[in-house]
């Protein structure tokens, strides 16, 4: 019977099933990024977290806050490109936001990826609208958090919330198609930007289907 | 795609390989950072400059690290900044006391690796500014964009600030230095063909064979509108009569004209299309004084070009004219 | 076709014109010869050196006309030996007291065309002999051909002979230097895209995605044989094969190692070709002492590279190193 | 009814056929040079020619000697490529083998053939069998001389000679498809030049053709 309490197994899963998945869609992401970028969005993620989960094992994953920080930092060191940066600091913000913590739960969950998404609009000096991957992220947010919130029981379990951020960054992401990008590469087209959804957005709604998807069957 | 490259993911280093080894009294490759530097960097009486972007534009930045240009080169992969790593590594490498200039074309992805970088190695105690270059006059400022991006004119900025860095020049001069010339420079390019980033294996935009792209991005980024191939003069036009009005270059100016080639484009077409630029700036007053016709800034294998111009004043044209020795070389 | 070109009976000229505009100071260009001279040849005291050729491998020869190099170059239309008139023409403007060295790269037409040439220039009291490059090691030699082709190499007769010329050397003197540094000079290409000639206005051969042409001529002619395109590696690995094993050039040889691409590849590609096959040949004991990396004898835009090695002895050595200054500069 | 003697007339017609024959298949000579040469063939004879054709009426056209040296003037000073030298050559010696005559006739024909063939030889140092243009031009001259020898009175008319050049050179032309060139671009392509026609005997067998086509129309 699932519970709301998210363990360090599940932060683990989360954080692997994101660097699979950019593994995995290399050549999918890149292929969303030539449509009014330049192609490599798919690259420069892949070959950072394929050092990811190269250094799996390497990684002290006892602490939470530390093991994010970790992955932060081979972020930092290996990804270029805007998603180096943007990437590397939504990590390290999601660690800052649960440094106290030995164990994370659901709203420790909506608070690391308030943080994250709080770092991107810094650091890229960006916000909802722009048709970045913001418009993914912070939708998903914006619902785990009303369920977490509302729901303060065991209402909501964490397959019931990986299946409800899948489908609201999925809706999202399908939302950005519409949009003038006014930040990243793709805004230098202007009004050609308009008509394919954002490659960030994208990436946020195929990550966060893979999680909901394996979360059961992970066993 | 038919390139020469083995495995894609190697491709910058390979390059990189091949550059060190070719120029191996004068430069220094460190594989870890993607990192080129002059052999004898830095040095206690002259500022460091540094400039780093995407790879992909060679002979722009790799092959202009030498006396009187740049201290240090931080690619990153093809048509990704560095990574943040990559950057602070390279100041920490090349920090003079004097302190370390860096040169960042106008894109998202530069500015915040190197900024990042600037602040990490600001915290180390090493002097460091960092100036954007935007030259490109195909994308409109607005504000709800980034601002024009850079291209080609880059090169004004590293040749100027590098020849008065080996005069001694200080930072901030240095940075006045660039900032003038780079508020005097002024570029738009077109693309003939798209250009196949190795690890993409096809072509990065779809343009039919009876079509260009007017205003492209160095990376391949759609430009001011696709059109219908014309013959060299009228596209010419176009693109000199973009530069021209952007500034504008008036009747009396003296300017530094580049026609630079996009990395598939020969230079046989190159010095056509300079010889028509030259004939229309001419034509309304404007006297060109120093030209530059080859491969600057390129964007892989497009067949295209682009122009820029620079308007001189006696400051520029005395710093572009010194000596200045980089591995590009043809004796 | 894509290019910047107006009416492709133009191109040459307008390319000509183009580049005249750009050296005011340096050259003169005399549009009736296609004629690129020295605006200061000739000179009493110096041999002056000549070469001749079709269009479309520029940088070559055109842009090679400048103190230290040619005095003149006069080429004829796209991939066609100048008409004997303009070769004759051509002499009789740089002719000196000290006599005119005329370089050709080894074919029917560009012979026939020099050889009329000569014999009329002779004619008329000018002291001139010809000298025939024939570096490409892609044909071998028969006494049922022409004998092998001119191709990249022809930059090491150039710059050696341009070199001891600037010295005062006499005709005679030239003549051996060249042969000698044409004797130890051996080049092959191979391409990875036909070129497309203005006037045709389509690839002048067929090249599906998958295959390569190994051994082409610059101006598109079949090679050794059409292969699988394969990694660098091993296209890199074929070509220094071919080049070494037919001097051959031999483990304690020292050489000068030129990468030349043909038109269409990019300079990044070119250092990653540098690269390796200055492995292979260091890895066979033989000594880089020289290294050329960049476009010097193209085949219009097509995408391709050749490799050339000279074996240096120190008069050739010396020669190489010293200056010159030609239209093609980076600053 | 038809005469052996050929007049000034049928000279300029000849020349002027061959130039406009040479300007009309610009492109198609091109393409078989394209084969296994460099596809310059077409285009270098077609700047020669268009010349003679614009400078038509400015020749002296009194003396046939004299007319053949313009033109091969002409021909040495505008065409480059291997063609320049090999046509002027031919124009030139064609000259020199009329050198004191004011008429030309079916025996003249033969000797301005028989002497552009030896031209071209000596200036190509080429010969019957290497692949060019004299694997037409020779045995046009061959079968002319046979027949103008042969029928020493009116039997072969003008008309007749040019239908019998023109049928010798297409088939001579045809007869280089399965030779291996030895001279010239193609041989440095070795066995891959075999299959294919070569452009100079083609271009000859063209323009002996148009020739025979408007002999009689001309009225
Ligand atoms: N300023 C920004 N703020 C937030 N996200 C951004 C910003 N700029 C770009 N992005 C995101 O990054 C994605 C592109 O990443 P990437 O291809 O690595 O960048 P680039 O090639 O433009 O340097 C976009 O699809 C968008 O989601
Ligand atoms: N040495 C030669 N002798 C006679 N004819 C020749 C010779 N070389 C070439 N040709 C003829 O010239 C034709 C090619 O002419 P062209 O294309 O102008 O020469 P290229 O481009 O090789 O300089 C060939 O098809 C052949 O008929
Ligand atoms: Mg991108
Ligand atoms: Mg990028
Ligand atoms: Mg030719
Ligand atoms: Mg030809």
């Amino acid at each position: 019977m699932p519970t709301t309490s998210a363990s360090a197994a599940d932060l683990a899963f989360v954080v692997r099933t994101i660097a699979q998945t950019a593994v995995d869609n290399e050549a999918a992401f890149g292929d969303l990024d030539a449509v009014a970028g330049d192609g490599d969005f798919g690259y420069s993620l892949a070959r950072g977290f394929e050092i990811v989960l190269a250094d799996w094992d390497g990684f002290d994953q006892s602490v939470p806050s530390d093991f994010l920080r970790q992955v932060a930092l081979v972020i930092s060191k290996r990804v270029g490109g805007t998603s180096g940066p943007l990437w590397g600091t939504a990590f390290l913000r999601a660690s800052g936001a649960v440094r106290d913590r030995q164990e994370v739960g659901a709203a420790d969950a909506v608070a690391m990826l308030r943080a994250a998404a709080e770092g991107i609009k810094a650091r890229g000096k960006s916000d909802l609208g722009d048709k970045t991957l913001l418009d993914a992220l912070i939708p998903m947010t914006d619902a785990l958090e009303a369920c977490v919130s509302a729901g303060d029981g065991p209402a909501a379990g964490g397959s019931e919330l990986a299946a409800l951020a899948a489908a609201t960054a999925r809706k999202a992401a399908d939302g950005t198609t519409p949009m003038q990008a006014r930040r990243g590469r793709q805004s230098y087209t202007g009004e050609r930007s308009i008509g394919s959804p954002d490659p960030g957005a994208v990436a946020v709604a195929v990550m966060a289907e893979r999680v909901a998807a394996e979360w059961d069957p992970r066993g | 795609m038919k390139k020469f490259v083995n495995d894609p993911k190697d491709y910058v280093s390979e390059m990189l390989e091949g550059l060190a080894l070719a120029n191996p009294d004068t430069l220094t490759y460190v594989p870890e950072y993607n990192l080129i530097m002059r052999a004898d960097a830095p040095q206690d009486g002259k500022v460091s400059i540094v400039q780093g972007s995407g790879s992909g534009h060679e002979p722009a930045h790799v092959m202009s690290v030498g006396k009187g240009m740049l201290d240090a080169a931080c690619p990153g992969d093809v048509f990704s900044a560095p990574p943040t790593d990559f950057v602070y590594e390279t100041v920490k490498r090349v920090a003079s006391p004097k302190g370390v200039l860096l040169l960042v074309n106008n894109y998202t992805g530069d500015r915040m690796a190197f900024e990042m970088a600037e602040e990490l190695s600001q915290a180390e105690g090493v002097t460091v500014r960092t100036l954007f270059i935007d030259d490109d006059v195909a994308v409109q400022d607005s504000t709800y964009t980034v601002g024009r991006r850079g291209v080609a004119g880059n090169f004004f900025v590293m040749k100027a600030v590098g020849a008065a860095a080996e005069r001694g020049a200080d930072l901030d001069e240095l940075y006045r230095i660039g900032e003038n010339v780079n508020a005097v420079t002024r570029t738009m390019g077109m693309a003939l063909t798209a250009c196949t980033p190795p690890a993409k294996g096809s072509p990065l935009f779809e343009l039919p064979d009876d079509s260009v792209e007017m205003g492209v991005g160095i990376h391949g980024e759609p430009g001011r509108k696709r059109e219908k191939l014309q013959p060299a003069d009228a596209m010419v036009g176009e693109l000199v009569s973009a530069v021209v009005e952007d500034l504008p270059f008036v009747s009396g100016d003296s300017v530094a004209l580049m026609v630079n080639g996009l990395g598939g484009t020969p230079i046989g077409e190159l010095y056509l299309v300079y010889g028509r630029a030259h004939r229309q700036l001419t034509d309304i007053g404007i006297e060109i004084r120093r030209s530059y016709v080859g491969e600057y800034c390129t964007s892989l294998d497009m067949a295209g070009a682009s122009v820029t111009l620079v308007r001189l004043d006696d400051e520029i044209s005395e710093l572009l004219a010194e000596p200045a020795e980089i591995a590009i070389r043809v004796f």
